[in-house]
């Protein structure tokens, strides 16, 4: 009897009850791009790019647009997503946001610090997508640069990031935690990547430049761009992300060492290449005396790739001479990259006032204040370790047995 | 006799919710009662209290049948 | 064989089960020392082997008359009349502190699932699960345990595998290791540490009793309790190094942000099904034992079956969760400021030591009169 | 379980010094010798045989001696032996007394196939493998007849519990035939078959069989409590005994294990539960059974053990599949866009494109036409059962789908929700997974993966707090038992499952004592 009641409580309480939180996949509209402008009446400019699904039926060809995009002004993010609804027909999700494209202007005049809380504190976004800040073209733009592999073009930016930061490095491998991560703690500056648009963004919005072998526009990476809190203070090359990388973790990447001794011109430009397949990096901060020292210790493993120098790789000393003329290389590059960052910006993106926090938590507490002049100063030290291992199926290359070359 | 455990617990529960209101609030007594009794409109308070209500109704379905068992015992 | 309908016996197995999912239930659900950032898991660390050391004294008290539960030692100690006051007092301590363990999870889901479901829905349909259990008797309890146990085990563990494979971990986030001494430690094992997984094994003084191999039971608690205090370090290290201690700070569920990380071979990701199934187990389990303890509680008092106050006890639990608290904010600071001090430690170390020594002297005199009789 | 048993048994036999008659009573205190005296053998023949109703031992007249028919009603065909046994003393009036047995023999049944028996064991031996034996007053043996198999329905193979390789017979109506086909697997004089009458009009045979040395007491008081206590009209099926034996009916999952194969039912009874067999009825039951028993088939025990144990798995994730597949997808559809992989979200979206339909009502309607077209199936005649799932498949599944009443990812979860819910190998079990799957669908639509859990709980703790017979329905796994994991989620291979399931509180809990882990014959030294 008393179940019986229960079983009552139980189906009433259903009955009672609606379906608060369901929506169905017809009613809602999965958002894969968020771009952020200054707007010219209120503070932000909003536009965001949901996908059309039924295009990407594979049962239905029809020739439409991946993505649609609309664009809206407002004072904050919540605001403007939620009021998005009065141009677009379904609710929008935001849980598969694929990358968001901020406008550099908003970077340097506003800071992101402001759009950032409410992205975080929403469950509803997760910690997979890419923060970008658009060079040069206004951010609106970048979600509707079609692309025929890859039809949504967010998704497709975000596996092009996938795809270099596996290969070679060009992205700093920063999350949304990670940016505010850096955002709040004293011994790290905030980085993000860059993108910019090569070609005509106003025919890549067209569907049918799909049609196009090579695409009137192209969303392209463009390093890192470097913020002091969460302002935007500069940018680093692609080369200098590659480097930064290095200190970090970096999966591999690809280098081309000039044969002769560092600083020695040959009279012929020739280069062998190494694809670095494992690495290690430390990262050490130590105060001597007054002066701080940074210190990076990298181990790498490689394999090379190819071999335009006149050198036996049969013999153990080439790959001797071969890996020392290589650290040396990959050592002055990564200098020169922290160097760089020392002088132009004065921002620790390293974390080497992080690694000071871990090491010597005293100190660290000494200098927290004034750590990104101390960064400035700071001695660099980078040891560099390049262990080739093998070298593909041949040993000797061809081309020191072609017999014009007389020099063997 | 539910009922009467019901009750004491319901009153003791409430007196021990306030009494920490109080504490953290830094509330009298009553604010912090009347407090915890005004319905916030539009929410959906009712629905515990319904609830409420529902086992309190049960405590006296209980109570009933228990005293009619204790009689056909006897009987 | 013997048909015994509705047994009340728990086998050892099954007390160390539910001692298991009760440790590590709520702290999936809120984590533990937080504030602590990377020296967290040796706060767990300390708190564990302090937290043997209570449980034993809790057994300890039990075997000096055995197969006696809390409220019935209170009884010898106190007396008829004082034994069920302070009897009372603990059955408003345990509903009260299931409320708030349950209001911990309603605001998870409600936060982190359904953001537009009332959290009284949560609450009333929870509890009916609960009373369900509750009302079938304390063996089905304990079985549902060993049904979901190895789920629960083998998902805690996979998560840290997972997001260990998925990358996002980094050991670095464990350095400095008490960087600011012990102080802050000390300060935080006591009384918040200490009490909050800990002592609430109070709670099982009344459930020790009807385990059907008493003299086995206080070893076997011990050891849960020493294992799930690893899985809480490992939970803990687990949030450290995937989230890093500055959003350890921030988050409100450290599990679930940590879970959220995981992603593996682009299909196994956004698994937070599995936390909150954990997540919900484990509120079910400790929501049922402080339940199930003041209801034993009330039937010592009231001398009726406890069977018959269960439903209309769990609308007020099902209540005092929804009016505990109005907002997040305020259920936090309770938590923080009010319940380790004025609920926790006088209810799992004060009265329990106040009662000890009268414990031992009445159990004194009675055993040396059994023994005479026994003689006899 | 006890067919592993049951296999061993034999090949020991084989191997063995001792006669199989020997084997049976090795450890048991019967006596060896037969006595000369009619009477001395008659009383331990009734000891051994008291309880089960198909024993008879009639009494004749050879001659001048007092002999008697001693036999298994069910093991053999009564017509003949009443024939050319109990009936040819009488035709032939012959005044000389014969002397001995072998006299008798001649005198007798001079045509028959036959055997003589010279110890009690051999008496009993033969008596199980269906002969009559014959015991004449005075004689130092007595004489077996074979007679010959009973007329019966030709055994078919089982309809509803195929299986590749292993036995292939299966129970019929007749409950004589039912009882020879166990006893021809379980030559044992403690197979023990009581029969009660049941049903106010139609009287029944309800026969209940357990080994005597194994069965508990306790269950079988218990089996026995509760079938006495069935007072109900008509028992036409033993579909009818088990509701009124059950105990708790308002549940969905089948407390009461059925099955056509007679070696499924003898390795159940070799592990100590209790067979039920209803006179009429194909179907015999096993008690008391538990929730593992259902995800266990007869052939797991003819094939090597690493596939069967593979195959258990599969079975119990079937079962999970077929339970929440439906709900999972209305759950995440419409809950939980966030927690699916983008690609998948997209690609789901775009088939759900320009149906109709809320996702409950697309999967409700899909459930109910498959539930609608699978009874339509089964009740229609053979003939025109073809054209049902024609017209399923086709029209249900593919027009459906063009017309874009229905997305296509919805038809595969409802087919392959529909597949995994008959993987059980007992069909009665499928019953619980296809009731349960609509509520669990209700309770995805209201509350989500939340729902589902909670009531993937409840569901837990209602079968946890199930009972068959007394033993916990999820015996071995809740109540924990260690010792009885060899045979639940996996198949130990034969010679590492040596304890009968304790859950069952059998008289003797191990079935095998010896090692006997197959190995490769040691070679000394390196040479022969």
């Amino acid at each position: 009897m008393k179940k019986r009641i229960f079983i009552l409580i139980c189906i009433s309480s259903f009955l009672l009850t609606g379906c608060w939180d369901s929506t169905e996949l017809n009613d809602v509209s999965i958002v894969t791009g968020i771009a952020i402008d200054p707007g010219k009446e209120k503070r932000y400019r909003l536009t965001v790019g949901y996908v059309n699904a039924s295009i990407l039926s594979p049962q239905i060809p029809f020739e439409g647009a991946p993505v649609s995009v609309m664009t809206l002004e407002g004072n904050s993010l919540p605001e403007i997503s939620a009021r998005m609804n009065i141009g677009v027909s379904r609710k929008l999700v935001f849980s598969h946001t694929r990358a968001l494209y901020i406008n550099e202007e908003v970077a340097k005049n506003d800071g992101v610090g402001s759009f950032l809380d409410s992205l975080e504190r929403n469950p509803q976004f997760r910690n997979d997508f890419n923060i970008l800040i658009t060079k040069g073209d206004s951010a609106e733009k970048f979600p509707t640069i079609n692309d025929p592999v890859e039809r949504v073009p967010s998704l497709k930016v975000q596996k092009q990031i996938k795809s270099i930061l596996k290969n070679w490095g060009g992205d700093p491998r920063v999350r949304l935690t990670d940016f505010i991560d850096a955002i709040v703690s004293q011994g790290r500056s905030p980085i993000a990547s860059s993108v910019t648009i090569e070609g005509n963004p106003e025919k890549g919005k067209n569907v049918e430049s799909n049609m196009e072998t090579k695409a009137p526009a192209r969303i392209l990476l463009a390093g890192i761009a470097v913020f002091e809190k969460d302002k935007l203070a500069g940018y680093l090359s692609l080369e200098d992300t590659r480097n930064y990388l290095w200190t970090q973790k970096l999966e591999s990447t690809m280098v081309t060492i000039p044969c002769g001794k560092h600083g020695e011109e040959l009279k012929e430009k020739l280069y062998f290449d190494l694809a670095i397949m494992n690495n290690k990096s430390t990262i050490k901060t130590f105060y001597k005396g007054d002066q701080p020292h940074l210190k990076v210790d990298i181990y790498s493993e490689a394999r090379l790739t190819s071999m335009q120098c006149n050198e036996d790789l049969s013999k153990k000393e080439t790959y001797l001479d071969l890996e020392q003329k290589s650290s040396k290389y990959v050592k002055d590059m990564i200098v020169a990259t922290i160097k760089k960052v020392q002088d132009e910006f004065g921002l620790d993106i390293f974390g080497f006032g992080e690694a000071l926090h871990r090491q010597n938590y005293q100190k660290a507490k000494e200098v927290e204040e004034k750590w990104d002049e101390e960064f400035a100063r700071a001695d660099v030290d980078v040891n560099v370790h390049v262990a080739i291992r093998r070298s593909g199926i041949r040993n000797k290359s061809f081309l020191s047995e072609v017999p014009a070359n007389k020099e063997d | 006799m539910v009922t009467f455990v019901y009750l004491v617990m319901y009153i003791g529960m409430l007196v021990l919710i306030s009494l920490i209101d109080m504490f953290i609030w830094k509330q009298s007594f009553f604010q912090v009662i009347l407090r915890l009794f005004t319905l916030d409109e539009g929410t959906n308070e009712w629905l515990i209290g319904g609830t409420v209500f529902i086992g309190f109704i049960c405590s006296i379905v209980i109570d009933y049948r228990l005293r009619k068992n204790k009689g056909q015992k006897q009987l | 064989m013997k048909q015994q309908k509705l047994m009340e016996k728990l086998s050892l197995w099954q007390l160390a089960v539910l001692l298991f999912t009760f440790e590590i239930g709520s702290v999936a659900v809120v984590g533990v020392g937080n504030d602590l950032r990377q020296d967290a898991w040796i706060a767990v660390a300390i708190s564990t082997l302090l937290g043997a050391g209570i449980v034993s004294f809790y057994i300890m008290l039990l075997k000096r008359a055995p197969g006696k539960n809390l409220f019935e030692l209170m009884t010898i100690s106190f007396g008829k009349w004082l034994g069920k006051g302070i009897g009372l007092l603990y059955v408003f301590y345990f509903f009260y502190i299931a409320e708030r363990v349950l209001r911990d999870f309603c605001e998870l889901i409600t936060t982190v699932i359904f953001e537009n479901t009332p959290i009284e829905i949560i609450s009333i349909t929870m509890m009916g699960v609960i009373a369900y259990m509750i009302y079938l008797g304390l063996e089905v309890f304990g079985r549902t345990g060993e049904i979901f146990i190895p789920y629960v085990f083998t998902f805690t563990i996979l998560i840290g595998f997972a997001t260990f494979f998925s990358g996002e971990m980094d050991f670095k986030n464990l350095l400095p290791v008490m960087a600011e001494g012990s102080g802050p430690i000390i300060q935080h094992i006591f009384p918040r540490l200490l009490t909050f997984p800990f002592g609430e094994l109070i709670t099982f003084m009344v459930i020790i009793p009807y385990v059907t191999q008493f003299n086995k039971a206080g070893k076997v608690s011990v050891i849960t309790v020493l294992v799930s205090g690893m899985i809480i370090i490992y939970g803990t290290v687990i949030e450290i190094v995937t989230l890093g201690t500055e959003q350890l700070e921030r988050t409100v569920f450290p599990l679930l942000s940590a879970a959220r990380y995981i992603s593996l071979l682009e299909f196994i990701e956004r698994v937070d099904l599995v936390v909150v199934f954990i997540v919900m187990f484990g509120i079910i389990t400790k929501v049922s034992v402080f339940f199930f303890a003041g209801l034993k509680g009330l039937e010592h008092i009231t001398n009726i079956s406890y069977r018959y106050m269960v439903l209309p006890m769990a609308t007020i639990i099902s209540y005092g969760t929804i009016l505990i608290s109005d907002n997040f904010a305020e259920h936090i600071e309770e938590g923080i400021r009010f319940i380790p001090h004025y609920m926790h430690v006088p209810f799992q170390f004060i009265l329990p030591a106040l009662f000890a020594p009268l414990l031992f002297w009445r159990t004194k005199k009675q055993k040396r009169g059994s023994d005479t009789n026994g003689s006899k | 379980m006890g067919l592993s048993d049951f296999l061993f048994k034999r090949r020991k036999n084989k191997k063995g010094d001792s006669t199989p008659e020997e084997e049976i009573f090795q450890n048991e205190n019967i006596s060896k010798e037969y006595f000369k005296s009619l009477d001395k053998n008659k009383r331990s023949l009734h000891e051994l045989f008291k309880q089960t109703f198909d024993f008879s031992c009639d009494d004749i007249r050879l001659g001048e001696s007092e002999a008697c028919v001693c036999y298994l009603g069910t093991m053999l065909n009564i017509h003949s032996l009443t024939d050319k046994v109990l009936n040819v003393p009488r035709e032939t009036s012959v005044s000389k007394n014969p002397k001995n047995i072998e006299e008798i023999r001649d005198r007798y049944f001079p045509t028959m196939a036959f055997e003589y028996a010279d110890t009690f064991h051999k008496v009993v031996w033969h008596i199980l493998n269906g002969f009559a034996v014959i015991m004449v007053d005075g004689q130092e043996k007595a004489l077996s007849l074979e007679i010959g198999d009973t007329e019966k329905r030709a055994i078919t193979e089982p309809s509803t519990q195929t299986i590749i390789r292993g036995p292939k017979e299966a129970f019929t109506e007749d409950i004589n035939t039912n009882i020879s086909l166990i006893r021809k697997r379980i030559k044992n004089p403690y197979l023990i078959f009581e029969d009660f009458y049941i049903g106010g009009d139609t009287k029944t045979t309800v026969a209940i069989g357990y080994v005597s040395t194994i069965t508990n007491e306790d269950i079988l008081n218990e089996v026995r409590e509760r079938i006495e206590k069935i007072e109900i009209g008509a028992v036409l099926d033993s579909g009818n005994i088990e509701e009124m034996i059950v105990d708790k009916s308002f549940t969905p999952f089948p407390l009461v294990f059925n099955t056509e194969r007679p070696d499924s039912i003898c390795s159940h009874l070799l592990e100590g539960k209790v067979a039920l067999i209803v006179d009429g009825s194909p179907f015999v039951l096993a008690v008391p059974s538990v929730f593992t028993d259902f995800f266990q088939s007869s052939e797991d025990y003819y094939q090597p053990f690493l596939m069967p144990s593979f195959i258990r798995i599969i079975r119990y994730m079937s079962f999970m599949i077929a339970l929440v597949l439906p709900s999972l997808y209305v759950a995440l559809s419409t809950f939980h866009q966030e927690l699916m992989p983008t690609q998948l979200l997209i690609s789901i979206q775009a088939q759900r494109e320009g149906v109709p339909f809320p996702a409950v009502i697309e999967i409700f309607m899909m459930e109910l036409t498959f539930e609608i077209m699978r009874e339509a199936g089964v009740r229609m005649p053979r003939a025109v059962g073809q054209t049902v799932s024609i017209v399923g498949a086709l029209v249900i599944g593919q027009a459906a789908v063009e017309a874009g009443l229905v997305s296509s990812v919805l038809v595969i979860i409802v087919a392959f929700t529909a597949i995994a819910s008959f993987v059980s190998p007992i069909y009665s079990f499928s019953i619980a997974t296809r009731l349960l799957r609509f509520v669990l669908i209700l309770f995805a639509a209201v509350f989500g993966l939340y729902g589902v859990l909670l009531f993937l709980i409840i569901m837990v703790i209602h079968l946890v707090s199930l009972r068959s017979f007394g033993v916990p329905y999820l015996a071995s796994v809740a109540p924990f038992k260690l010792t009885d994991q060899d045979d639940v989620f996996l198949r130990l291979p034969a010679w590492a499952n040596k304890r009968r399931p304790s859950y069952l509180f059998p008289k003797s809990p191990v079935k095998e004592k010896k090692k006997q882990k197959p190995s490769p014959p040691h070679v000394q030294g390196g040479k022969k």
